[in-house]
């Protein structure tokens, strides 16, 4: 028996703007972000992006414990396949993440909550629009309700 | 089955003898007649030693301890437990000098939660030779089909053949047959063609009667960190019991994919389970997401190749497949 | 203390002020928020202080209880909330509750009779409280000896209280040790059991020993070879705890709970118990 | 003495179930626990156990005990609530029933547990006589009869009826709420089923489990044997046989942070785990074997000394069917009953 006597689940639907974590690696896709902002291409604000050495840093834990704390969707951006800075980083990157998303559309979690994208340091342009295509797609799947933690909901 | 515990008796205390080993990692019987203890044995009482229809438990987990100790240890070692043994050998976790392999033929574990599930309870004693399992009980006797009760692993058995071993008790071409192996993807298959939220609906239940006993993890041969991540108070998932449905869905992801490529399907993780919850589903997912990204792979069929989680090729699928491949939405 | 309300449920208590004892020990003085004591206490009894989302341990309370302003906490930094703990400023908000365990028998069987407190590096801790009792109701306690020794001049807690109260206090023996040579150390060198020995106390006293656990197996081992009688000597132990109660079921040697039936036990008393600790 | 036939249950459980939330043994996802009555759930009343048992409703695995806020310096606490909703627990076997009176040992003793003490006082027992015990049975090695449940209630099945007796003011209480649906009976059946499982009970094989040398005197003797070494060998420290133990009582506090808060709860934790007695400078029990000990020791020998003799194992057989090695208090008790060098 589970008792979470002092959760309460907010009943009202307030106008829903997904909240999304962006992993992004230190090298190509940060210095990306980067430039989308410097050159003002727009992005949701909702992003919230966090900075990692390599794709390949990035583990399953990771993920889901960005659902847990209340990331609606969750994307990793790293070098494109050939060059990761640390040469091979995102190809095991790539593997991983095929097979974790893979487990996760196998227990019902919807499938477009979790993305990966390549974004070079000079796709900028790239960027903001995975960005604004990943933020729509998660406006209409609506709120992560199948992976989330009632402890951390406010 | 008798001939074979008779066979076996005679080599180990031959080997032990010999001195080709110092002990063995044997079973013991215990209260009932299926209830059988996995037992460290010496010379003097090797007398305990014997070998049945419910020696299912997969052994070679307590080699990484007993590898660590002095002296050379005797394993028994059923087929399918020669792959787990591989790929303990294969990430050096297990001293492939202190072991001295002996391969015993196997020709179908019984699970005797599955004859209780038939309703037969008040179990006196089994008698399991052939098709038939006669069951005498406080309430009289009863047969079951012994294709009704084998354990879950060995309905998809993986064949007859060793593929690690010192000596072979019998060549394994003269070993008793094994069951006929179904399709071990069947029910994998059958959960992707389900709807997304059937499949939520589907472990949900499931998962929410974990008690997070840590059994499954505990047994399982491909788990041996030293300290679990969900042990480890410093990772912030370190936790005891499942207090949110989200700890129930976590542990059990990352328990199956710290073990995804390196799983052989040993099928322990379901077998030690109190609640039955089918675990082998997730570890299957992965088999076969695996085999059709990456190219067909069993994990300990050998102890040198690499696996695939520690591989790549340029042209790898990308993650995206998922949207086209996965599962009905 | 009758119901979980007050046990498991803790209470606040500021940081009014942190002294810094030795590199790894710091003392830290605590009061209610509107002032004046948490909770009264008895020598030896101890206390359990957390910080949410760090953690929660015990730790025996240092101060007398005839000091009627506040609680004191001597914390060696050793894991995660004791380091925690140790970057806390003056002002912080802990959260407190006790006091659990049983006391020193300060007032039945101590009473009345010459006492030696032999104490190890942070193992001073508990005694403290114990010391300055027996000093503050002195006319109840026969002689005073204090038995006091760490790795080196640093790592003694209390120095200062030490050398400005005790030492100077007529009764009272203080014996300091400390384990290697030191240049500005003009005392006794050497480990404390040997210390204790070439001491050579009367067998009329009450021992009253805490400090690292190979400290007072030599100790012991000592004191009974000068003659004293396990009956005669006082201890108190330290396990895991997370209720403090009795019930959480991991602090338990044989049948005893070291936050309930302890922390402090007679020597005589743990002989009969499993030597699991 | 009352009886409600079978094919009428269903109008029982409703009545139980109009005022107050009923638990009771229901089936779901192939496994049986008690949870709330629903209609067209699974009641599986001929199952012999629930594989946590009855205890979970009164000492849950995870309990809020309240919510903390580090605000700079500051700290608020806020109490976790308790229960004050009446529940109804139905088909509690005899072990079970036995199992609250070895937990109100440890939850009752003084200081109470107001969390613990809350349940039980808000919760009407209504046990089940067993007329149908399996293989690893042994409840009668701890004096307890089968077929006359401890409860507020006792209910007996047969193949037609279920027969309900009050037993206690409580019960008395619970019976007017649903005599509605009753009937008056005689206590025929019921004795004649009675008669019946004793004859059962004669043929369990682990019946004379000897539980004599378990005794104060003895404590050092056992717990110095070196056969712990042998029997716990192979134990695979999971936690299986402490959380479907309905005795087992040890629990953990720990600290959840949730982003904007942290919530501190308590949680079932197992003396086999490897960091259960763990300190930032050491822990007295090392290896599987003081942990593997710790367990029975505490079952056979410290609870019953702290408790007039009263055993902290009621003999329901669980641990006997879910260890994944088939280590268990039956086989401790038969190798710890004899002297070492016997």
């Amino acid at each position: 028996m589970q008792v979470n006597e002092t959760n309460t689940v907010n009943t009202e639907e307030k106008e829903f703007t997904p909240l999304i974590v962006a992993f992004c690696c230190n090298w190509c896709s940060y210095a990306g972000a980067d430039l989308a902002g410097s050159s003002r291409l727009s992005y949701p604000a909702n992003v919230k992006i966090i900075r990692v050495p390599c794709s390949c840093r990035v583990n399953p834990l990771f993920i889901l414990r960005a659902f847990q704390r209340g990331a609606d969707g969750v994307i990793l951006c790293g070098c494109h396949p050939g060059d990761c800075h640390y040469s091979t980083g995102n190809y095991y990157a790539r593997r991983r993440m095929t097979l974790l998303f893979s487990m996760l559309d196998y227990l019902g979690i919807e499938k477009g909550r979790t993305r990966v994208e390549w974004v070079s340091a000079a796709e900028g342009a790239k960027f903001s629009a995975t960005m604004n295509d990943f933020a729509a797609t998660i406006h209409k799947l609506g709120p992560n309700r199948k992976l989330r933690d009632l402890r951390c909901e406010k | 089955m008798r001939e074979i515990n008779e066979m076996l008796k005679k080599k180990v205390s031959e080997l032990l003898e010999n001195g080709t080993a110092d002990r063995i990692i044997g079973w013991q019987a215990g209260e009932f007649c299926y209830d059988v203890t996995p037992a460290v044995m010496r010379k003097d009482n090797l007398d305990e030693l014997f070998y049945n229809g419910f020696c299912g438990a997969n052994q070679s987990k307590y080699l990484i301890q007993e590898s660590l100790e002095e002296g050379k240890v005797l394993a028994l070692l059923k087929p399918c437990d020669t792959y787990s043994f591989n790929q303990l050998v294969k990430e050096h976790r297990v001293n492939r000098e202190k072991v001295y392999a002996l391969g015993i033929p196997c020709s179908g574990m019984l699970d005797v939660d599955k004859i209780k599930a038939l309703g037969i309870t008040g179990i006196l004693s089994i008698e399991d030779n052939g098709e038939e399992i006669k069951v005498a009980t406080m309430y009289g006797d009863k047969t079951c089909k012994r294709t009704e009760v084998l354990q879950e692993r060995c309905k998809v058995c993986k064949g007859k053949e060793h593929k690690a071993y010192d000596e072979l008790l019998i060549p394994d071409e003269d070993a008793p047959e094994v069951p006929n192996g179904e399709d071990r993807f069947e029910l994998v298959n059958k959960l992707e063609a389900m709807t997304s939220q059937e499949r939520f609906d589907f472990w949900r239940g499931e998962l929410s009667k974990c008690i997070r006993c840590n059994a499954c993890r505990n047994v399982c041969p491909a788990c041996s960190c030293r300290t679990c991540v969900f042990d480890n108070d410093n990772s912030g998932v370190a936790a005891k019991s499942n207090a949110d449905d989200f700890e129930e869905n976590m542990f059990h992801i990352i328990r199956a994919f710290h073990v995804a490529g390196r799983c052989t399907d040993c099928g322990e993780c379901s077998r030690v389970c109190p609640q039955h919850i089918p675990l082998h589903l997730l570890n299957r997912k992965f088999i076969k997401d695996i085999d059709e990204f990456y190219g067909e792979f069993q994990a300990g069929e050998d102890d040198t190749a690499k696996g695939p989680l520690t591989a790549y090729t340029e042209g790898d699928c990308e993650p995206s497949i998922v949207m086209e491949k996965g599962g009905e939405a | 203390m009758s119901n979980t309300e007050e046990t498991l449920i803790p209470k606040i208590g500021v940081v009014t002020e942190v002294r810094v004892d030795t590199p790894d020990v710091k003392t830290f003085r605590v009061t209610a928020p509107e002032g004046g004591k948490v909770f009264e206490h008895m020598p030896g009894q101890c206390a359990m202080l957390s910080i949410p989302g760090v953690g929660e341990a015990m730790f025996s309370i240092t101060s007398s209880p005839t000091n009627k302003e506040f609680m004191e906490f001597s914390i060696k930094k050793c894991g995660c909330l004791t380091t925690w703990l140790h970057q806390m400023d003056v002002g912080q908000q802990i959260t407190v509750r006790g006091p659990y365990g049983k006391c020193f028998p300060v007032e039945t069987e101590l009473k009345g009779k010459n006492l030696v407190f032999i104490a190890g590096g942070i193992g001073l801790a508990p005694l403290r409280s114990v010391i300055n009792y027996c000093r503050h109701y002195r006319e109840n306690y026969g002689t005073i000896d204090i038995v006091y020794g760490s790795r080196s001049m640093d790592d003694l807690v209390d120095y200062q209280e030490i050398q400005e109260e005790w030492c100077k206090e007529a009764g009272i023996n203080v014996h300091l040790t400390i384990d290697r040579e030191q240049k500005e150390w003009d005392g006794h060198v050497g480990f404390v059991p040997t210390y204790v020995k070439e001491l050579g106390f009367d067998l009329d006293k009450i021992i009253l020993i805490c400090g690292p656990p190979i400290m007072i197996k030599f100790t012991l081992q000592g004191l009974e070879e000068l003659g004293f009688q396990k009956s005669q000597v006082y201890t108190t132990m330290e396990l895991r705890m997370k209720c403090g109660v009795g019930k959480c079921g991991r602090c338990n040697i044989g049948n005893k709970y070291v936050c309930k039936d302890g922390p402090v036990f007679r020597f005589d008393e743990l002989g009969e118990l499993p030597d699991e600790y | 003495m009352f009886k409600i036939a079978l094919d009428k249950i269903d109008e029982l459980f409703a009545a139980l179930s109009g005022n107050e939330t009923l638990y009771l043994p229901i089936e779901k996802s192939g496994e049986i626990e008690f949870y709330p009555y629903e209609k067209d759930a699974k009641v599986r009343l001929d199952a012999l156990h629930t594989v946590k048992s009855a205890k979970d409703l009164f000492f849950p695995q995870t309990e809020n005990l309240m919510n903390m806020k580090l605000d700079g310096k500051n700290i608020q606490i806020e109490e976790g609530r308790h229960v004050e909703d009446p529940f109804v627990l139905f088909g509690v076997r005899a072990c079970d029933a036995r199992s609250f009176d070895v937990l109100d040992k440890v939850f009752l003793a003084d200081p109470v547990d107001s969390y613990y003490a809350a349940r039980r006082e808000h919760g009407v027992i209504v046990s089940m006589a067993c007329s149908r015990p399996e293989e690893t049975c042994f409840c009668n090695v701890f004096g307890i009869d089968a077929t006359m449940p401890e409860g507020d209630v006792v209910v007996w099945l047969d193949t037609d009826h279920l027969y309900w007796e009050a037993k206690t003011e409580k019960g008395e209480a619970l019976t007017k709420t649903v005599e509605s649906v009753l009937t008056d009976s005689d206590s025929k059946a019921v004795e004649a089923q009675i008669a019946a499982t004793k004859e059962i009970m004669d043929k369990l094989p682990l019946k004379d489990l000897d539980l004599t040398r378990f005794t104060e005197d003895e404590m050092m003797n056992i717990f110095n044997d070196s056969r712990w070494a042998e029997m716990s060998e192979h134990c695979l420290g999971c936690g299986t046989c402490t959380f479907v133990c309905p005795t087992c009582q040890c629990y953990d506090i720990r600290d959840y942070d949730t982003g904007h808060g942290v919530v501190r709860y308590r949680c079932w934790d197992s003396c086999m785990y490897r960091d259960f007695t763990r300190m930032a400078h050491g822990n007295p029990r090392k290896s599987q074997l003081e942990r593997f000990r710790q367990r029975f020791m505490h079952k056979l020998v410290y609870f019953p000394e702290n408790n007039d003799g009263m055993f902290s194992c009621v003999g329901c057989g669980r641990c006997l069917s879910k260890c994944p090695i088939h280590t268990n208090i039956a086989k401790v008790i038969k190798t710890m009953g004899v002297k070492e060098h016997e």
